[in-house]
């Protein structure tokens, strides 16, 4: 019913002069990669400075609250970092909220397994690199390292895109055409199973489920951007090379995705298939067949957020998936569901929101709030911008046409 | 209700050329509705053939298995002799048969030109693409005017084009065409039976007309058949059945 | 006699189309009237202005004396207008019988949720007058009674059609708008249509104002018709008169169209 | 079809009815041995079944399911050793164990309570692992009078409203944090900390403990976070570098703690590290890497190494669950073993099938117990009367070697007094 | 409750059902069918009083309630034989074993819950992933005030002193009731008010976060001024006093002897609490059943199917939401304070996410929309959460303890490895069993007409499965 076929729906239009001459654009492929790279720019500058701002301006009016602190001061020493982290942080909810939106994009549903598959994909990637660990495969050269992660990200995109086409095989498609809940509490089923399922292997396998991402090569290693005295010392503000690796191969995931989408002619039936499969079909489009690549590279880039997720954070468990998951289908809310740049906005504004939330919340309210009102935060946030924008940041308005 | 066209079909035209479509005892079903009850008919090459029938009598159940959207119980759907039945939908496309379902079918969120360039999915030559496109828009300058609007916001009738200008990109061997003039205005409804003539002459392309205004359909086809609650109940030339009481009376609203 | 709705310089923009530009049209209570025009003209959207589901960027509405522009679509219908759809939009999956118990919404006295909970006489009252009257209505227009517990979206077109007829005539409206009522029936069908819209009036004393393409129903009932083309009023009559129309015929009828009166 | 002949005796007979059941002659070895008035043995037990012998069971309630089921099981099958150990049979009761998973969730944690209070064969519970389902738990056993033994759990709350049946065989977080804030700033020279915590009840609560008591010291405390976050602290850290304190406290679980410690190394953030039982786990070191080395953590279950018995128990606990030991495991083993010789002291007593409340005397009577962990005996409230807590020092990051930590400092404090 | 038979659309429904399910039904027809039931009930219950303890017994005396509900027999023979086996027969084993009331109560309590979210998301078609916040508001409103919670507002949780005295005495419960209605009432309202512009998924996520909100405020508010006690929960909370002679003297005296064991204040308060929430359940059953054939009820179906239609119709679109919003919430909000005085103790745990889902999975699992099934639903997943896999555990656990063998394969119990513990795979079962269920029977165990018919219309025994296009006709169905 969100596709009104007479003459509903509605998008802000752009109309033509009456009489605008027939030039078919072709897609140009050099500008499909540079518009979303111009885009994420944007998004990344425009979502910093806004939240830089608002911050200043808090630090600016609660100063007076405090005489144990300048908190200006404070503020805008810790500003850098923050955003730094943010980014990061915003840059890995991206990339998971993309396989959220593509499945949702196509098939109007919330496929709440996802954050499991993206902890296969983590668990896949760990595995690989502690077995080569085992045969003293990690202690390699720089260069080497790299490659490494790189499999292992690859690995970890296999692993979870079969997985995700086989829970499609298996438990979605049988739902095809059923009411919208059915299929999300078959959802809701998968990813409950899929828990217990890693835990099952993992602690039959190796006692304990939880796995330590292993330490080598030089990710860890911290490159420092510049140092800002404070008091009598001096702080670095860095970045880890890891940090830097996830933001690298998120934005190409990104781009690759969005061109994959926009240029190409299967991102063409994916997104007729996601209008109407019937009709799809009628032109001659496998609609399974594109429904399951969908899940296919949604999967794939949970997968991938799911190696580089505990690359960054260092572990993997079998509830790992459950809460990026949960903030990552949020952030795809944010930015308007079933929109691809969306997402993008959504991760990144739900990131630096969540970094910034957790710096600053405890020294803006002298220890009232702390930390753990982030989530909070970043909820109360999201049902503000979706009061004033109902389909989201980036969502095509839905006015429903009679 | 006056569509006079300018060409009134002879009766012989190409009535028993090749056979192309062969619908064979089709037994369809919507879960326990019976909805098709042995559907035996025949479609020729070249040929434009319509079917008429009161509502609910299972013409759109026709059209849907025979583009495999729905699958028959029982029957064969025979395509040049091969069995189409369980084929799906879009390996049927690909054999060449194009289906303007009813209700349309546009895609709300693409623009009118995607919606066009969806219909030419299987097409990968750019320039046949262009030239068709070109043809469509020709046929139907209000798409032009709606280009880059949404499908789904376009009015009732625009909607009507955009799914029959489809239709045409798709440049099927066979098209089945669902109540084609739909909502549309009558200055438009001419148009279309004009162009459902122009196509078959012009480029051969075998059709099957679902159409409640019966008698332009009756007018512009070769053969018809009656359809009543699931069963064939008369067939034969168009322009006997146009004269034929039973079917003037019952479909004509003479 | 007084007209029952007045619209004045009604403008609806989308972006930069203007779908409807400075429409003034006037009818009269008790009328059967029509607007026509090409595809795309405007009409739907102005039926949408006219019932609140859009808010129309210029110009007023008046209904039975009131100004109703910017109302809610239901304050609209609980003044006494209701209206169809261009593609059918019945509750699918209810029942023909709560379909059209839905239509009587504004015009039932049940209190929200006490009476329903403790089941009271004038609950029980109200939910059977309801009942009683949305059997008369499927009666009215000539549907069988046995079809009251089908599901909607089971009936064939034509049936869907007169269910939703009878969905807006339970909301006991003075005014009805019917959006291309006729589109998809056969012809036989759609002479019983018109018969059914003259009882309408005739028997029910209500104002219907009608959509169509199908120029046998145009032609046959409408005591006054308006054309609409790109937004704008470019005539407005008779039928006798309208048919004649040059612009009309060339934007909308055809040189070729031989209407015949029914 | 029909209940076994040796259901009815089963039952938990209160007193009253049992005085009023028929005397059988019935003289068994065991009876005899123990004393009892043979009228009332034999009423509960008649011959033919005391070679079949009657159940007794001791519920375990701990998680075995989700994301605590490590130290869950550990516990459990620490109690199951003892178990097996003791031979599983008091005078001529079987004596059989019921694990309950709590899943750490207190509705669970209620509802088995229910379910383990209507079975009257159970008379003792080793149990909770988290203080937030203990405490919601034992207001069921106290309303049945079903005696509970916590291997677990140090929040005060747990023994401080009074019950006679609750008891534990750990120390308490108000005295654990005391000596957690006590050996950072007199041992250590400490003088700022920054202190974050979990937000569960346990780790908010050593946290606030510790924090008071840091006040007290003179101790600057320059932030007390709480965070649910399990992977991502990044921008908990950057205010800690601003803050830059002497050292970071952490109230909490070591699957929390061991990935804050990495992500605080990472970030170059070098100060101590700190925390509490909590961090009591091999499984801390796998998470933190070479990070952990040097932490320093109070902990109430003293390490298997500070115990000639310990080692020995660890052997045959890895030969028979072929899991790694922790040290809960002995925690669980003690609790089950004080359990089983409060029911056998009040089988003697009773003569026979006891009540519950005579079990739960006897288990509050349980004085110079000779665990694994140490001697224990109860106060009147069922904190132990002189808890030992450690401080302990992580020296190897290889897991294997957790048991090696380094004791710095042990002491024996006495149950803070009301 | 004398409902003239065949006169709602209710009736009908129940009626149709019936005659599909064919088997049970058919065997139950006929004056021999009471007797049967009659006779089943007798035994199963005879059974548990000897073995009270016995899983499968239990099972089938809540089996017994669904065969009830299945006969073929007019209303008030049913409601007889339901209410004698809820008043009577459960009570009675519950002397035994106190368990079954809890198992009772928690099944009341869910089902109650589910019926309000049922309200929400079946009738309405609004879906509501955070519903457990309103159980939460009703549970923290008598926490607060019907604990000492009021003296701690200034000291740090697990700092405070504890009093003897409470600031509001035992017998506020009962006012309590109604303000915990109102109070999610009310919070239904608040949250509903801006959110209702948003359609499908934006509208799930949104209340998603509104459940988190009140999940992590409980979690937090222990400062600036400690409200909830934070993570520690706030404890003991008062229960409404009882008059003496049901808690002390002759009543638990002579039903102590009855059921051989002592029954104290704590027994004497689980036969209370069950039959509470038992009214309470019944009440909500009534209020929605008679709420869903009504105009307010016709509204919600039909601002679920075509909003825009609705509206045209007159519907008043944000106050019929709303009212969908207040009325779900109300029920849980009572259930809350309930809840809470059952406990004694509340804390955030309790309210999370995953409690939503599983109300949720509820509704879904026995039927969305059909109040029946949404009750059996609550049941089946109550139960197999804190009942089948627990006791399937401990009784695996109870044959590994002993010498037996396993039967065909012939290795000892004793070294079947303790991974295997079906308690261990709560998850797993739960969610195969989910996944299972939607694919073979997705309209649920007792589904409503509507949802039946609208699944099972296409239903075509001889049609390949269904990835075949057949399905996608439906789907587009809307519009
Ligand atoms: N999706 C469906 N589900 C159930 N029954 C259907 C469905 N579609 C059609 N039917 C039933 O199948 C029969 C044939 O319908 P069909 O749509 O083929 O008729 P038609 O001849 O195309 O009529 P119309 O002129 O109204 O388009 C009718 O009785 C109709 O009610
Ligand atoms: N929501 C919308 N957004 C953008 N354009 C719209 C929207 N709704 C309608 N339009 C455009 O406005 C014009 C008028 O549409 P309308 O639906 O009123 O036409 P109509 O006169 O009812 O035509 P038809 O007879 O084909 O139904 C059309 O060109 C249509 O494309
Ligand atoms: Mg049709
Ligand atoms: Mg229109």
């Amino acid at each position: 019913m969100t596709n009104p076929i007479d003459a509903g729906g509605a998008a802000a239009v752009s109309t033509m002069p009456a009489s605008a001459p027939l030039r078919v654009r072709r897609t140009n492929p050099i500008k499909e990669i540079l518009r979303p790279l111009g885009q994420l720019l944007i998004f990344v500058l425009g979502s910093s400075i806004v939240m830089a701002l608002i911050t200043v301006a808090l630090a600016l009016i609660l100063r007076p609250t405090r005489d144990d602190m300048d908190m200006l001061q404070i503020t805008l020493i810790l500003l850098p970092q923050v955003l730094i982290d943010g980014l990061v942080l915003g840059f890995m909810y991206a990339t998971i909220a993309l396989g959220y939106t593509m499945v949702y994009g196509v098939l109007e549903f919330i496929n709440f397994a996802h954050g499991e598959i993206f902890m296969f994909g983590a668990f896949a990637g760990v595995e690989l690199l502690l077995w080569i660990e085992r045969t003293n495969g990690l202690d390699v050269g720089n260069l080497a390292a790299y490659g490494l992660i790189i499999v292992a990200i690859i690995v970890g995109m296999v692993i979870s895109g079969l997985l995700a086409i086989t829970t499609e095989r298996l438990a979605y498609r049988p739902l095809r055409g059923a009411p919208r809940l059915i299929p999300l509490i078959s959802a809701i089923g998968v990813s409950f199973f899929l828990q217990d399922m890693m835990r099952f292997m993992q602690s039959a396998i190796n006692g304990d489920f939880y796995r330590t991402f292993p330490d080598f090569g030089p990710f860890g290693k911290r490159i420092t951007l510049f140092s800002m005295p404070l008091d009598d010392r001096t702080i670095d503000i860095a970045i880890q090379v890891k940090s830097l690796i996830i933001i690298i191969v998120a934005i190409i995931m990104l781009v690759g995705l969005n061109y994959l989408v926009n240029a190409t002619r299967l991102g063409k039936a994916i997104r007729s298939v996601a209008q109407d499969q019937r009709t799809s079909s009628l032109m001659g489009i496998n609609v399974n067949r594109i429904i399951a690549l969908t899940f296919l590279i949604g999967g794939a880039l949970g997968g991938a957020a799911g190696v580089l997720f505990a690359f960054k954070f260092t572990r993997a468990d079998p509830y790992m998936g459950f809460l990026p998951g949960l903030k990552a289908f949020t952030a795809a809310v944010l930015g308007g569901i079933g929109n691809i740049t969306g997402a993008m906005l959504g991760g990144i504004v739900l990131g630096l929101l969540e970094s910034f939330a957790a710096a600053y919340l405890s020294i803006f309210t002298n220890g009232a709030m702390g930390a753990e009102y982030k989530d909070i935060l970043a909820f109360a946030i999201l049902i503000l911008i979706l009061v004033f924008r109902p389909s989201g940041l980036l969502g095509s308005k839905t006015t429903q046409k009679a | 209700m006056g569509i006079t066209l300018q060409t009134t079909r002879k009766v012989d035209a190409q009535g028993d050329g090749q056979l192309l479509l062969e619908l064979d005892n089709i037994h369809t079903y919507y879960g326990k509705i019976h909805a098709l009850k042995g559907i035996s008919l025949k479609v020729n090459k070249g040929e434009i053939v319509t079917l008429i029938g009161s509502n609910g009598a299972g013409k759109s159940t026709t059209l849907r298995t025979i583009s495999g959207l729905l699958r028959p119980r029982e029957g064969e759907v025979r395509l040049d002799g091969k069995n189409m039945a369980n084929v799906p939908p879009h390996s049927i496309v690909e054999a060449g048969i194009g289906h303007v379902p009813e209700g349309r079918g546009v895609f709300p969120g693409l623009t009118v030109l995607e919606n066009l360039e969806m219909g030419a999915y299987l097409l990968r030559n750019h320039s046949e693409l262009e030239r068709r496109l070109e043809n469509v828009f020709s046929l139907f300058p209000r798409l032009l005017e709606r280009m880059q609007q949404k499908g789904g916001t376009l009015s009732g009738g625009e909607q009507q084009m955009l799914a029959i200008g489809r239709g045409l990109m798709q440049q099927p061997s066979v098209l089945l065409l669902d109540e084609p003039s739909m909502g549309l205005a009558p200055l438009l409804v001419e148009e279309i039976f004009n162009i459902i003539d122009r196509l078959n002459k012009e480029q051969g392309t075998t059709i099957l007309l679902v159409e409640q205004n019966a008698q332009a359909a009756l007018q512009v086809a070769h053969r018809a058949y009656v359809l009543e609650v699931g069963q064939i109940s008369m067939s034969g030339l168009a322009a006997d059945l146009l004269h034929d009481p039973r079917v003037s009376e019952a479909y004509l609203g003479l | 006699m007084a007209p029952i709705l007045e619209l004045h310089k009604i403008t609806k923009r989308f972006g930069g189309l203007v779908a409807v530009s400075g429409v003034e049209i006037s009818l009269d209570k008790g009328r059967i009237a029509s607007i026509i025009g090409p595809n795309g003209a405007g009409k739907t959207t102005i039926f949408n202005s006219i019932t609140g589901v859009y808010k129309p960027e210029e110009g007023t509405v008046v209904f039975d004396g009131h100004p109703i522009t910017g109302m809610r679509p239901d304050q609209i219908t609980a003044m006494g207008m209701c209206r169809t759809f261009q593609n059918i939009r019945l509750f699918q999956n209810m029942s023909v019988m709560e379909n059209v118990m839905v239509g009587a919404h504004t015009r039932t006295t049940q209190s929200t949720g006490i009476g329903a909970v403790l089941r009271t006489k004038a609950f029980r009252e109200a939910e059977e007058a309801v009942r009683l009257k949305a059997k008369q209505l499927l009666r009215f227009v000539d549907l069988p009674l046995g079809l009251g517990d089908q599901l909607a979206r089971n009936l064939p077109y034509g049936q869907q059609r007169r269910i939703e007829i009878a969905r807006a005539l339970a909301a006991e409206p003075k005014l009805i708008l019917l959006d291309e009522p006729t589109a998809g029936m056969n012809p036989q069908e759609t002479e019983a249509a018109i018969r059914l819209f003259r009882r309408l009036r005739d028997e029910m004393g209500i104002t219907v104002l009608l959509i169509e393409h199908d120029m046998k129903v145009v032609m046959g009932i409408s005591e006054w018709v308006s054309v609409i083309d790109y937004g704008q009023k470019i005539a407005e009559g008779t039928p006798a008169e309208v048919r004649k129309n040059q612009r009309v015929i060339e934007a909308y009828l055809g040189r070729h169209a031989t209407v015949h009166e029914g | 079809g029909a209940p076994p002949p040796s259901a009815a005796p089963a039952e938990a007979a209160p007193a009253e009815a049992a005085a009023e059941a028929p005397a059988a002659e019935a003289p068994a070895a065991e009876a005899a041995a123990t004393e009892a008035p043979a009228e009332e043995a034999a009423a509960e037990a008649p011959a033919a079944d005391a070679a079949s012998g009657t159940v007794i069971k001791v519920a375990s309630q701990t998680p075995l399911s989700g994301p605590q089921s490590s130290l869950g099981t550990a516990i459990k099958n620490g109690a199951q050793l003892a178990l097996e150990q003791y031979g599983g049979k008091i005078g001529d009761f079987t004596v059989e164990l019921a694990p309950f998973d709590d899943q750490a969730t207190p509705d669970i944690g209620v509802a088995n309570a229910k379910q383990i209070v209507g079975d009257p064969s159970i008379l003792c519970v080793d149990g909770h692992l988290n203080s937030g389902v203990m405490i919601p738990s034992s207001e069921e056993y106290h309303n049945a009078g079903l005696a509970a033994v916590s291997p677990a759990n140090t929040n005060p709350t747990v023994t401080d409203r009074g019950y006679p049946e609750v008891n534990r065989i750990v120390g308490r977080d108000d005295v654990q944090g005391v000596v957690g804030a006590q050996y950072a700033f007199n041992e250590l020279g400490l003088k700022s900390v920054y202190i974050i915590h979990d937000k569960t009840s346990y780790g908010q609560g050593v946290a606030e403990f510790f924090r008071t008591e840091a006040g007290n010291l003179g101790m600057d405390v320059l932030g007390f976070e709480g965070t649910e976050e399990q992977s991502n602290f990044d921008s908990i850290i950057t205010p800690i570098i601003a803050a830059n304190p002497d050292m970071v406290y952490f109230g909490g679980i070591y699957s929390q703690g061991g990935v804050l410690l990495r992500q605080m190394r990472e970030k170059g953030l070098n100060v101590p590290f700190m925390g509490a039982d909590g961090l009591d786990s091999s499984e801390f070191v796998n998470l933190a890497g070479d990070a952990a080395v040097d932490v320093i953590f109070t902990t109430t279950s003293v390490p298997a190494s500070a115990f000639p018995r310990a080692a020995e128990l660890q052997v045959q606990y890895e030969e028979r669950f072929g899991e790694q030991f922790q040290s809960y495991a002995a925690y669980g083993y003690d609790a089950m073993y004080i359990c089983l010789e409060g029911i056998a002291r009040a089988v003697e007593t009773a003569g026979g099938m006891p009540t519950r409340a005579e079990v739960a005397t006897e288990v509050r009577a349980t004085t110079d117990f000779d665990g694994i962990t140490g001697m224990k005996t109860f106060n009147d409230i069922g904190d132990l009367t002189v808890a030992q807590y450690v401080v302990l020092r992580v020296t190897s990051a290889d897991a294997e070697k957790w048991g090696e930590n380094e004791v710095v400092q042990v002491l024996d404090i006495p149950a803070p007094t009301k | 409750m004398s409902e003239q038979p065949g006169k709602s659309s209710g009736s009908k429904s129940t009626k149709r059902d019936l005659s599909d399910e064919g088997l049970i039904t058919r065997l139950l027809a006929g004056p021999l069918g009471p007797i049967f039931v009659i006779g089943y009930l007798a035994v199963v219950t005879f059974l548990l009083y000897r073995e009270p303890r016995a899983l499968l017994l239990r099972f089938l005396l809540f089996a017994g309630l669904l065969l009830i509900y299945y006969m073929p027999h007019k209303a008030w023979l049913k409601l007889l034989l339901a209410g004698v086996t809820v008043v009577a027969i459960i009570p009675a084993v519950g002397l035994k074993n106190p368990f079954l009331l809890e198992i009772g109560f928690q099944v009341a309590t869910f089902a109650t819950l589910a019926l309000g979210l049922n309200i929400v998301v079946g009738f309405a078609g609004l879906l509501d992933l955070g519903y457990v916040a309103f159980f939460a508001v009703g549970a923290y409103l008598w926490a607060i005030f019907g604990s000492q919670q009021l003296w701690q507002l200034h000291s740090s949780p697990g700092t405070a002193t504890v009093y003897n005295v409470f600031p509001l005495g035992a017998w506020w419960f009962w006012p309590f009731l109604i303000f915990g209605i109102t109070a999610a009432a009310g919070a239904g309202m608040l949250l509903g008010t801006p959110v209702l512009r948003l359609r499908g998924d934006y509208l799930a996520i949104v209340t998603l976060g509104f459940g988190e909100v009140i999940r992590v405020l409980a979690n937090n508010l222990d400062k600036p001024i400690n409200l909830t006690n934070g993570p520690q929960g706030i404890t003991p909370i008062q229960r409404p006093p009882l008059p003496d002679f049901i808690l002390h003297g002759a009543l638990p005296n002579w039903l102590s002897q009855v059921s051989g064991r002592t029954i104290g204040e704590g027994d004497m308060y689980a036969f209370f609490f069950y039959f509470l929430a038992v009214v309470w359940l019944v009440f909500t059953i009534a209020f929605a059943g008679r709420l869903e054939n009504s105009r307010l009820g016709r509204s919600w179906t039909a601002i679920r199917e075509d909003d825009v239609a609705a509206v045209a119709m007159g519907v008043p679109l944000r106050r019929t939401k709303l009212t969908a919003f207040a009325i779900g919430a109300a029920f849980s909000g009572a259930m809350g304070v309930i809840y809470a005085a059952n406990r004694t103790f509340v804390s955030p745990e309790t309210f999370s996410l995953t409690q939503s889902i599983s109300v949720l999975v509820m509704v879904i699992l026995g039927g969305l929309g059909s109040i029946p099934g949404v009750v059996l639903g609550a049941a089946i997943v109550t139960m197999l959460n804190i009942d089948v896999l627990q006791t399937l555990s401990l009784q695996l656990s109870s044959l590994r303890q002993g010498t037996g063998m396993i039967p065909l394969i012939g290795v000892p119990w004793a070294e079947l490895p303790t991974q295997l513990d079906p308690a261990r795979y709560q998850r797993l079962v739960f969610g195969l069993l989910l996944i299972i269920m939607m694919i073979f029977r997705p309209e649920g165990i007792i589904p409503s007409r509507r949802r039946k018919l609208e699944l099972h219309e296409d239903d075509d025994p001889l049609a390949p499965p269904a990835d075949s296009e057949n399905v996608l006709i439906t789907s587009t169905g809307g519009d």
